[in-house]
This record gives structure tokens, C-alpha cells and sequence, in this order.
């Protein structure tokens, strides 16, 4: 599964997209995979209510499932327009 | 509709002027045009995207906009990369029979762009650089639809 | 602000690129075009004014806006004569620091200029002509504001 | 005092302006005056509910007084934009 990073999360965790094998459930589980990694994901996922999630490019929650997904995306809240 | 992401700027006027071509069934054109903002001493906005994502989730947006209102058209541009104060950052316009179509859905257009398409601004100034926080406004926004 | 009242047709796409142009103060512009639509089987639509009031009329409506609305600029433009199905009658275009503003701003300039700008369109057919009667929504329109 | 019509109330009357002098106090006067004129006046101002006025060039009500007046303008409900 491929794993993407946006804007300060990027910046924090040090690069923009990886290739992560996981047995995760939900988002939420690679979420904890991820935080137990390293102190970067630690930091950059301290505080869950500042980050927003696409699975495979469709906006999702964090209960969201992970099998048969290909991408799942991570980044701030959005600010277009 | 059309839907277009690039970093290239885009011809403002052009735009305006091909969309409101050849609309004798539509009595109202709407446009509305973001520009950087040079507030503070602003240097540079970066947007950054979500490439993949960003094109279907603009054109989902358009989507259910057509199916909220009666529309003719519906375009939406919007640029990424480093942007100076006065570029045009992005366009909407909705063409429709009659005015308040063509206004309302131009605002939840920009409303759902604001929030729910995966673009992010960081700002550049002399002192350094800083994402744009959203805004508890824009995302309230949401809610009136 | 500018204020355009005549019988020859303008540019709408000039007129919105120099209209959003060296706006680094203004984040955003809203502009709104109205068109004759050639509903069953318009020949053509004439617009008879009031020379002398329709300027003022309409510098009014658009001082009032400005008062009630952060804005930077306003500009109304507004033919009268005869027009063919898909001739572009009028535009209003807004700027202001903050989108809400040059929406809300947009929408009522049309709805004032709609109701309250001496203005009065006749449809000519094959069959005759005949006034437009006011919509007693664009007179409901004024109660919210 | 100028009297001016537009849109059909031009047409019914049959001219776009003319000069009455006039002791009419207020704008009711003024019309009342004019429908004992001619039949085409009568036909023209027969439902009030149907016609605007301005006076100097400014929306008026029709017991707006005309003394100082230059101007009276009548017209149907507008249709701008």
C-alpha cells in the first residue's frame, strides 16, 4: 500500500510518499503502526484532529477498513480556493 | 463542465469571456476569481496538491452542484505552485436560466473547494514560512447546504 | 466605482480581466452577466431607460452596497436598446477582501438594479411585442436585505 | 413642470413628455388631474397598483409634493438586469 503525506505532515515525517506493508485494519490502526515507528510519525500524528485522510483518493474516517486499498493519504485540514 | 489543475496562470478574462459565449438559454453568468492576497507583507503563496485526488474531487464537487441546481455549465480552474500577491490563484463560473442559480451554486462551489479539495497553502514571508491554518469559518460554511 | 450606462455592447471578458487586475488587496471578485435568453422564439429584447435618473439609480444602489459591505471596487455596466438572444445586457462586478462580501455584494446590486433601476425590457416576436411584467420574486427579492 | 412617461404608459399616452403647469399639491393630485384630461390619460392611470413614479428623479410615493418640482416621471414596475 502506498502511503502519502501533504503540507506539514510531509514536512514532518521527511518525505512525501512511501511504500508500507501492513496487516492495519483501519486507518487507525496504521495510524498506531505509524506512531510506534519513530519519533517523527509520533509527532506528526500527536494530535489526530488536525489531520484529515483519503483512501484510495475519496476523503474517509479513521474507522475506515484497509483491505483492498492501494493508497491512503494523510495531510492537514484543506485549504483551497 | 470543465475542470482544470495546472500551475500555468490562467487567462481571467478569456475565461470569462469563452464562458459567457453562445448562452442564449442561460440568462445569468456567474464568475468569481481568488487572488493572493499581499496582506503582512506577504512574499510568496505556495499551494501544494494532492495529484490524482484533486481533479476528482473538484469534479465531484461540480457534480453535485449540477444535481442541486438547474445549471448550464459549471467551470472550475485552479492553480498550484508558487504564486505572487495579485496572481489569480483559482476561478469559478456557473452559467444558469436564472441569477439565483447561477449565484448559490457559485458559492457552494467555493464553499466545498475551501474545505473538501486537498489543496494547501503555505505562506512566504521575510520571516519565514507558515502552512495557512483553515478556518473554523470555512468549514462552518459547510453547513448552510 | 464605475458607473455605464449604453446601447453599444461591451467586452465582458475585458472588462472582468481589467476589473480583477492589480488586486493584491482584494481576495476576491465576483462578476455576473446577464444575458437574453431566446426562450420561445424571441427576436429580440428592447430596453428602454430613463436617461438622467439611470445613472444615479444606479450609483446609488452601488453606494448603498458599499456601505453595508467591505468593499474595494464596484462596477455596474447596463445597455439599453435592442438586443438579440445571447447579447450580454449588463454585468456587475465586485471586489472585496473576503469572498462573502463580493457575493452578498454581487447579489444585491442585481437584485436592487432588477426592482429599482429605471429600467424596462420588451420582447418582440414573430406574433408581437409585448412589456415584461415584473416577477413579484425579484420584488420579495429586496425583503432580505 | 416636465411629465414624463415610459414603457406602456409611454405608448397608452402616446408621448414620451410634456410640459403641464400645474397646481396639483402632490403626486395624487397630479394624476388625478391628468385622467379627467382625456380618455387615454384615464386609460393609463386606471390601476395605480401598476405604476411607479419619480420625482426630481427619485422614486417617490404618490403623496409626495410636487411644490419645486421640475420633474414627474411615470413607469411601469422596473425590469433591469
Amino acid at each position: 500500500m502506498d502511503v502519502l503525506y501533504f503540507a506539514w505532515l510531509r514536512e514532518r515525517i521527511g518525505l512525501p510518499k512511501e511504500r508500507i506493508d501492513s496487516r492495519a485494519a483501519t486507518v487507525s490502526d496504521l495510524v498506531e503502526e505509524l506512531r510506534g515507528r519513530e519519533e517523527r510519525y509520533a509527532a506528526a500524528f500527536a494530535d489526530l484532529s488536525a489531520v484529515r485522510v483519503a483512501v484510495d483518493r475519496e476523503l474517509a474516517d479513521f474507522d475506515a477498513p484497509l483491505e483492498g486499498v492501494r493508497e491512503v493519504a494523510f495531510f492537514p485540514p484543506m485549504t483551497g480556493g | 463542465m470543465r475542470i482544470v489543475v495546472q500551475e500555468a496562470a490562467f487567462d481571467f478574462g478569456a475565461e470569462c469571456d469563452a464562458f459567457a459565449a453562445d448562452r442564449a438559454d442561460m440568462g445569468a453568468v456567474v464568475t468569481f476569481a481568488g487572488v493572493v492576497r499581499g496582506d503582512g507583507g506577504l512574499d510568496a503563496m505556495e499551494i501544494e496538491h494532492y495529484p490524482g485526488m484533486t481533479e476528482a474531487a473538484l469534479a465531484a464537487i461540480a457534480e453535485e452542484a449540477r444535481t442541486r441546481w438547474s445549471l448550464g455549465d459549471v467551470l472550475v480552474i485552479h492553480r498550484y505552485g508558487r504564486l505572487a500577491p495579485g496572481e489569480r490563484i483559482m476561478m469559478v463560473a456557473t452559467a444558469a436560466p436564472h441569477r439565483a442559480d447561477a449565484f448559490t451554486a457559485a458559492e457552494y462551489l467555493m464553499d466545498y473547494l475551501k474545505s473538501r479539495a486537498p489543496f494547501w497553502k503555505k505562506e512566504h514571508r521575510a520571516d519565514g514560512t507558515a502552512w495557512v491554518a483553515a478556518r473554523d469559518a470555512d468549514e462552518d460554511a459547510l453547513s448552510r447546504w
